[in-house]
């Protein structure tokens, strides 16, 4: 049972943590939630179901084109939904602007691939019981996000940019940094991100539209828990919400685990709402 | 069949064709349509049953049609299109029975749309048809004229039991379901019957089914010393799931339950072929091959229909469409003998009696609006699908 | 009176009240009228699908004040009629207890949903926005899982059947009645609110928090009484709903419907009750209009409210209000009339604004150290001092945003709590901000009308059903509105949208707003920045015969002129200690000031 | 009387701007020569900083902005800083969370890879202070530093005119000599300059030309050296003549 829940629950655990950091990559860019991480999670598997399973090519090319989606999808998203609304962002359109083109692709996708859940192709016949790639493949997902994410930040100067951009975009922007063109490419980064969530679960959560609520909530916990705009603490707060999702579900069983997700989330929010690891303070007047 | 809400099914090219707002009118004098209001699910998280049905529907319309009709009246099929939600239902059914002012209500074709729809219809008087298993869908004092072509869970559970224990004698069960209406329904009736014949019930749960991993409830089954798995659901996902689980734990248990068990949406999702071995689903015996790999004479030649006008059964099945075939021949039937009013249409109904359809045969009386025969159920073994049928289950006598 | 403001009035006031006023009900009693005389059609299907869109609209109603006026985000209110649905129909079908009326079921349905309205809404008291609206969805979640697992009240997922209402509501236009009567009570008294000063209260939370606050509008107290009642309402309409779909199961309640609720507000425009109830018309009727796009209902739903939000945030309401968009006159002038003072802050007393030994530090950075100041009745007092000299922060100290390390800030006798902004103006201390804090979709006077937000009698069920208190408080406020304007010298424009005005126009609306709290101290946060030299001339005129009135003002600005043309006495900042204070004369040949202002 | 300039690099007239609807800055008329350095003076709120976010494109702006030859009125800050036009801006706004290289590295964001950490080791050498901190985080640097590093930021692109925005705001009087100083050297180096100052007599010894600024617009034009100034800068500020510009 113990392995049960560990191997499982990391695995989902690591797929929250990466739609958690999908959250975070476009927050930092633009000071923007967007309701389209989970969107792009449920994307990554019906966009592998069809390229791999109903289209038949190899896997590697079927994952390329899958990211390569999620990067046009991120980047298609910062224009129509985020852009035209930055000018205000303390009216929090783009809450609603975000969750329309959320639910416009959600809706697209019910209606061309179906409401039925569908198969996602096995990718590497190795390994059984908890060494399936099903639960492997997301934690290796994972940990390769944040070498490589990291390795963005600290070794490449368009890493270095980013992080300049979350910290004081006005500065960033007086220096000559191609502002605009940076979030566009943290939104497209952010969708290969979130398509990477979606592609590596796939096997675990089927190709199903339905996918798109469920990823945009328990992504969204870990980024709540850890923090906004802290990779660190989306890991950390995914893994463990992953464990703790798995472990309620073998002691309370399936709707009661539901439950006390939704309790602890609610409960953490209410005690600290910057979140487990986070502080902010921002002048108001 | 494209989305359409609102379509009008209407025989040949040279048949009345009218619209459904009633706004254009035949062009010839023609006899008054046999207004048929059709609820089916074909869009939504529940529509491959309606998809099934409404080929079976579609087919029988218009060869009706093609043959000049009932006593010279057309049938005119009015759809619309619930999409698995009951809000959509109750105003497709006000739709039908206020505004078209339709002869027979056909469906919904889901429990739950169904429980929604049927007290409005009963409230305009409307003899309605469905094929849906929940129990308390008929009921001859609250709704008179409402009669139903299929079995009731009451008769799918009891015949799901009977396999389970009088022929594979299994004594500790676990009965699961999804949590939709229909799933939990299912466990809350099916557990006291096992019980009542003899068998325990050693593991009882309502599991959600968006929850992508069954292993903790599998586990708790087995450790609960379970013989047999009966899951109660109409999603693929979930089933196939229990099967997947099943089979990487390395559990020799029979799964004994649903229709949804066999469909090709259960078969895409499993992830060896293999597991789905010792899977026995509910079918009905008319439309399962017999021990000699042969349908039945009157399913035979339905096949052939279907294979004649090119109906693809391949990814649906076979009862569904035969479900939807004889609904429309029923109707019509009635129709045909007394005539096409409400009272009509029951009193030929109340008395129906052996009526051979291609899916079963239906009896009514006054009191007993559920038409199906009890040993008409029957489990089928679902790695054997071919042509939408299954063969019967190892143990039946034939 | 004077004749003047006599004069003024007569050619304002009464025109724009009745004609207005009818202008306004128009559209709702035509409304109404169509619905009384909808079942003379006979189409009993339309009336199922009308009757829908009035149980909707008893929701969104309630909704709308959470969503179009609040400001609040809370997309999950779906799970408020499923609670609602299944109280009525299981007290009804005497699943719990024994079973009761419909009509008294629908009563409980209303106070449970009103329980649920405020612990659905309490996170948004602490909460960021997008948070809430997750929190929201998470509930709208849970619900229907409780409801599939309690199922000896619920009956899981087989369902309940859903009530039947009897006499008088008998049969389906008995119904129909009976929920065109609840909607149109739901319209009628959200019309009421939102033209209360609590509905004002709540678009000021929204478009501009910090100056609801200043104004004395306790948030997290109006939000909860608000999330009540739109739980309330949220309650009844699941009722009705229930008995609509004469059997509810889990699958009923679905997100789109979720979305449909919140859709058809933002569609109607925000801080618009016309607005969303032909939004929510709309959306009802629109997938039984466009037949073959029923599939594609939710997509389309979606794809209207992203150019809602694009293109035309403000909605339907937007949209029809032509009022606001015949051409204001292009070269209009401020003319203060200043004599007006007495009338408006008559009985009201100044008093000294006192901060000794204040000292604020932020991380690092000691923002102010040992600040001693004081603001004497009838006088105005300036406060100069180079950027980062903490002139604002301890204008924000006094009104309560920061609290001081040490300290303390007196105004008369009373000791000011510390960081609490909200209680301020029982104090009678009124501001201004650097930057004008409006709502930029309300009329110029409602605007104004914020400011005395805290001198309403009223309580928010007396505003709800328009009582004679409440009467009073709205024709006492918008009467001292209307004598602020036009002491201010903007009385022309009060019926205009405010974001229609120009920047100069605004500061001294800031100014009206401030003046209705008949302000025992008034801090004024940069009030010339941005103004022609002509009208800084004119505020200062202003500025001083206010504090002549015996008000004491504080003047936070750069323009020396003004400073040193209307100031009794002034105080100069450096690197958050007082550099200087004294006269004007003495502050000019203060070399130390020079230099530290001029920076020689 | 505006003070003809030789071979002007910057020429702006007409600017307005302003935040909204807040009109800040009215028709601005303003020029700065090639390796020259002028102060813009003026009271607090009279527009200084707003006149450099407007000339850099950090704001919109109306009005025309010439900028060594190129017309340069509708184009960002990213088109500013290739065509030689830096802002430095005020409150030393550094990346805190980056090092002191990374700063610098991303300043010279457009270049070939191979001249920026060149050019960021030249931006360096006006600043041996930091120069040891180099692999530093810049939040643990002092105000000062953060100050210098800020500046060196504007040099890494090898600016031929460098605006600074309050460089010596919150700076202990050394370490404003020591950034002015480096502002002196700059010039002498051929760079022109447009320094916001509120120390108005260090800003005299550093530069040649002033404008003052007041109620956003431009209220006297004179020479570093005029008799008098400080006297006529008072005037100007507190605005005995508010109406129409100093007479000279």
């Amino acid at each position: 049972m113990l392995e049960s829940i560990v191997s499982y629950g990391l695995a989902i655990g690591a797929v929250y943590a990466l739609i958690g950091i999908t959250y975070n990559v476009m927050f930092s860019a633009s000071r923007v939630f967007s309701f389209t991480a989970g969107m792009l999670g449920m994307l990554g598997g019906v966009l592998g179901a069809l390229f791999i399973g109903k289209l038949g090519l190899p896997a590697i090319v079927g994952f390329v084109l899958v990211l390569a989606c999620g990067a046009v999808i991120g980047v298609v998203t910062e224009i129509v939904a985020v852009r035209p609304v930055l000018k205000s962002i303390e009216q929090h359109l783009y809450v609603l602007s975000t969750l329309a083109f959320a639910l416009l692709v959600q809706q697209l996708t019910a209606i061309e691939w179906g409401t039925e859940a569908q198969p996602f192709p096995r990718l590497i016949p190795i390994g059984s019981g908890w060494l399936d790639q099903q639960f492997w493949l997301p934690l290796l997902a994972c940990a390769a996000t944040i070498v490589g994410l990291e390795f963005l930040y600290r070794r490449t100067l368009v890493g270095r940019a980013f992080l300049a951009i979350a910290e004081d975009s006005y500065a960033a922007r007086a220096l000559g940094l191609p502002e605009q063109r940076l979030r566009l490419a943290s939104f497209a980064l952010a969708g290969v991100i979130g398509a990477l969530a979606g592609f590596t679960g796939g096997e675990m959560l089927l190709a199903f539209f339905g996918n798109q609520s469920i990823l945009s909530f328990y992504g969204f916990v870990p980024v709540a828990l850890g923090g906004m705009g802290s990779n660190r603490g989306a890991v950390i707060g995914g893994l463990a919400l992953g464990l703790f999702q798995q472990a309620a579900n073998f002691l309370v069983g399936g709707i009661f685990a539901a439950v006390a997700v939704f309790v602890v989330f609610i409960a953490v929010l209410l005690l600290r709402p910057e979140g487990l690891a986070g502080a902010t303070l921002s002048r108001r007047v | 069949m494209p989305i359409k809400r609102r379509q009008v099914l209407s025989g040949s090219a040279a048949g009345a064709l009218s619209l459904a707002g009633g706004l254009a009118s035949p062009a010839i004098a023609a006899p008054e349509p046999i207004k048929i209001g059709y609820l089916p699910a074909l869009t939504g998280p529940s529509s491959s049953t309606g998809i099934g049905i409404n080929r079976g529907t579609e087919l029988a319309v218009n060869e009706i049609n093609a043959a000049g009709g009932v006593n010279g009246r057309k049938i005119e099929l009015i759809v619309r299109d619930t999409q698995s939600d009951p809000t959509k239902a109750v105003n497709g059914a006000a739709e039908l029975t206020k505004r078209q002012k339709v002869n027979i209500v056909w469906g919904p074709l889901n429990s739950g749309e169904s429980l929604a729809a049927v007290p409005l219809v009963a409230r305009d008087g409307i003899p309605q048809l469905h094929p849906c298993w929940v129990d308390s869908l008929t009921d001859v004092k609250k709704y008179p004229m409402c009669f139903r072509d299929a079995p009731t869970n009451q008769q799918i559970g009891a015949a799901a039991n009977r396999y389970v224990v009088d022929i594979l004698k299994r004594k500790k069960v676990a009965v699961v379901s999804d949590t939709t209406g229909y799933g939990t329904a299912s466990v809350e009736a099916y557990a006291p019957m096992l019980k009542e014949k003899g068998a325990t019930v050693v593991y009882q749960a309502n599991i959600d089914a968006a929850n992508p991993d069954l292993k903790p409830d599998m586990l708790r089954m087995r450790e609960a010393g379970a013989e047999a798995i009966m899951p109660w659901s109409v999603n693929a996902g979930f089933l196939a799931r229990i099967c997947n689980t099943r089979g990487k734990m390395e559990w020799d248990v029979p799964i004994v339950g649903q229709t949804t068990l066999g469909s090709g949406q259960t078969k895409a999702l499993l992830e060896k072929p293999e597991y789905w071995n010792k899977v026995y689903s509910n079918n009905f015996r008319n439309v399962c091959f017999a021990k000699d790999g042969k349908l039945l004479p009157r399913a035979a030649e339905f096949v052939e229909k279907l294979r004649k006008v090119k109906i693809d059964m391949g990814d649906t099945l076979l009862w569904w469409i035969a479900l939807g075939y004889d609904g429309v021949h029923m109707m019509a039937d009635a129709v045909k003998a007394v005539g096409s009013s409400p009272e009509q249409i029951t009193g030929y109904w109340n008395k129906l009696k052996d009526w051979p359809g291609v899916y079963g045969d239906i009896t009514f009386t006054p009191q007993q609006h559920n038409g199906f025969q009890d040993d008409e159920v029957v489990m089928c073994e679902v790695n054997s699908l071919r042509d939408g049928a299954f063969n019967l289950a190892p143990g039946y006598a034939s | 009176m004077t004749d003047l403001t006599q004069a003024a009035m007569l050619a304002t006031m009464p025109r724009s009240s009745w004609r207005a006023r009818l202008g306004k009900l128009a559209p709702f009693l035509a409304l109404g009228l169509a619905g009384l005389a909808f079942p003379l059609l006979g189409d009993s299907y339309w009336g199922v699908i009308v009757t829908r869109a009035c149980v909707y609209w008893v929701l969104v109603a309630g909704l709308n004040m959470v969503v179009g006026f609040a400001g609040q985000i809370a997309i999950g209110w779906v799970g408020l009629l499923t609670l609602g649905a299944y109280t009525t129909s299981a007290m009804t079908a005497g699943t719990a207890m024994p079973a009761v009326s419909p009509y008294l079921a629908l009563v409980a349905s209303a106070a449970i949903g009103g329980v649920f309205g405020l612990i659905v809404g309490m996170p948004a008291l602490r909460l960021r926005t997008f948070y809430f609206a997750m929190a929201t969805l998470g509930f709208s979640t849970i619900v229907t899982q409780v409801a599939l697992a309690w199922k000896s009240v619920t009956g899981g997922g087989i369902g309940v059947p859903g009530p039947v209402f009897g006499w008088p509501f008998v049969g389906d236009w008995g119904f129909y009645y009976f929920c065109l009567l609840l909607a149109g009570l739901c319209t009628w008294m959200t019309a009421n609110l939102a033209a209360s000063r609590f509905g004002r209260a709540l678009v000021a939370i929204r478009d501009t928090e910090v100056a609801a606050e200043s104004s004395g509008i306790a948030k997290p107290r109006l939000l909860m009484i608000v999330f009540l009642f739109s739980g309330a309402l949220a309650g009844v309409a699941g009722g009705l709903f229930s008995s609509l779909q004469s059997y509810i199961t889990p699958d009923a309640f679905t997100f789109d419907l979720s979305v449909l609720f919140f859709i058809a507000i933002l569609i109607g425009g925000r801080g618009s009750v016309l607005g969303p109830l032909l939004g929510t018309l709309l959306l009802t009727a629109l997938p039984e209009i466009a037949a073959p796009l029923v599939a594609w209902s939710t997509f389309l739903y979606a794809a209207l409210l992203l150019a809602i939000v694009l293109l035309v945030p403000g909605g339907i309401a937007d949209l029809l209000d032509f009022k606001n968009r015949r051409p204001l006159e292009q070269h209009r002038e401020i003319v203060p009339r200043p004599e007006l003072l007495m009338q408006l802050l008559h009985g009201k007393r100044g008093e000294t604004l006192s901060l000794s030994g204040v000292s604020l530090r932020f991380g690092g950075v000691q923002a102010i150290s040992n600040l001693d100041l004081d603001v004497r009745r009838e006088e105005v007092h300036g406060l100069i001092g180079p950027n980062g000299s903490g002139k604002t922060t301890t204008l924000n100290v006094i009104s309560g945003y920061y609290a001081p390390q040490a300290g303390e800030v007196r105004l008369g006798k009373v000791i000011l709590p510390p960081q609490a902004p909200q209680l301020r103006a029982s104090e009678r201390i009124a501001r201004t901000f650097q930057t004008p804090r409006l709502i930029g979709s309300a009329s110029v006077v409602e605007n104004v009308m914020i400011g005395g937000t805290i001198d309403g009698r009223g309580s928010f069920i007396e505003s709800l059903l328009t009582l004679p208190r409440h009467r009073r408080d709205e024709a006492v406020l918008r009467e001292r509105a209307m004598l602020a304007l036009l002491t201010v010298g903007l009385d022309q424009l009060a019926e205009v949208r405010a974001d229609r005005l120009q920047h100069s126009e605004l500061r001294f609306m800031e100014i009206a707003r401030a003046l209705m709290l008949q302000p025992a101290c008034l801090l004024l946060d940069e009030p010339a920045a941005g103004l022609s030299a002509e009208e800084i001339r004119r505020l200062g005129v202003l500025i001083k015969a206010i504090s002549r009135t015996g008000t004491s003002v504080l003047l936070v600005e750069h323009h020396a002129d003004l400073i040193f043309d209307i100031c009794d006495r002034v105080t100069v900042l450096n690197l958050g200690r007082v550099l200087a204070a004294g006269t004007p004369d003495e502050i000019r040949s203060h070399r130390e000031v020079v230099s530290a202002y001029l920076g020689a | 009387m505006p003070i003809s300039v030789r071979d002007p690099l910057l020429e702006v007239s007409g600017l307005s701007a302003g935040y909204g609807k807040i009109g800040v800055l009215h028709g601005i008329e303003l020029t700065v020569g090639a390796g020259e350095a002028v102060a813009l003076l003026g009271p607090n709120g009279a527009g200084k900083t707003t006149l450099l976010r407007a000339i850099s494109g950090l704001l919109p702006r109306s009005g025309r902005i010439r900028f060594a030859g190129k017309d340069m009125s509708a184009t960002g800050p990213r088109d500013a800083v290739s065509a030689g036009l830096v802002h430095v801006v005020e409150g030393h706004r550094v990346f805190t969370q980056l090092s002191v290289f990374d700063n610098l590295l991303l300043a010279g964001y457009g270049l070939p890879r191979s001249a920026r950490v060149h050019q960021v080791e030249e931006a360096l050498a006006f600043f041996p202070e930091i120069a040891e901190k180099r692999r530093d985080l810049a939040a643990t640097l002092s105000g000062g530093q953060q100050q210098m590093l800020a500046v060196a930021q504007g040099l890494v692109q090898r600016p031929r005119l460098l605006m600074l925005d309050e460089p010596s705001a919150g700076l202990s009087p050394v370490l404003v000599d020591r950034v002015l100083a480096a502002a002196a050297q700059l010039r002498r180096t051929g760079t022109a300059i447009l320094l916001v100052e509120q120390l108005i007599e260090k800003a005299l010894a550093t530069v040649d030309r002033v404008y003052a600024l007041a109620r956003g617009t431009i209220v006297l034009e004179a020479h570093a050296g005029e008799a008098d100034l400080p006297n006529r800068l008072e005037q100007a500020y507190f605005g005995q003549d508010a109406q129409a510009p100093l007479q000279t």
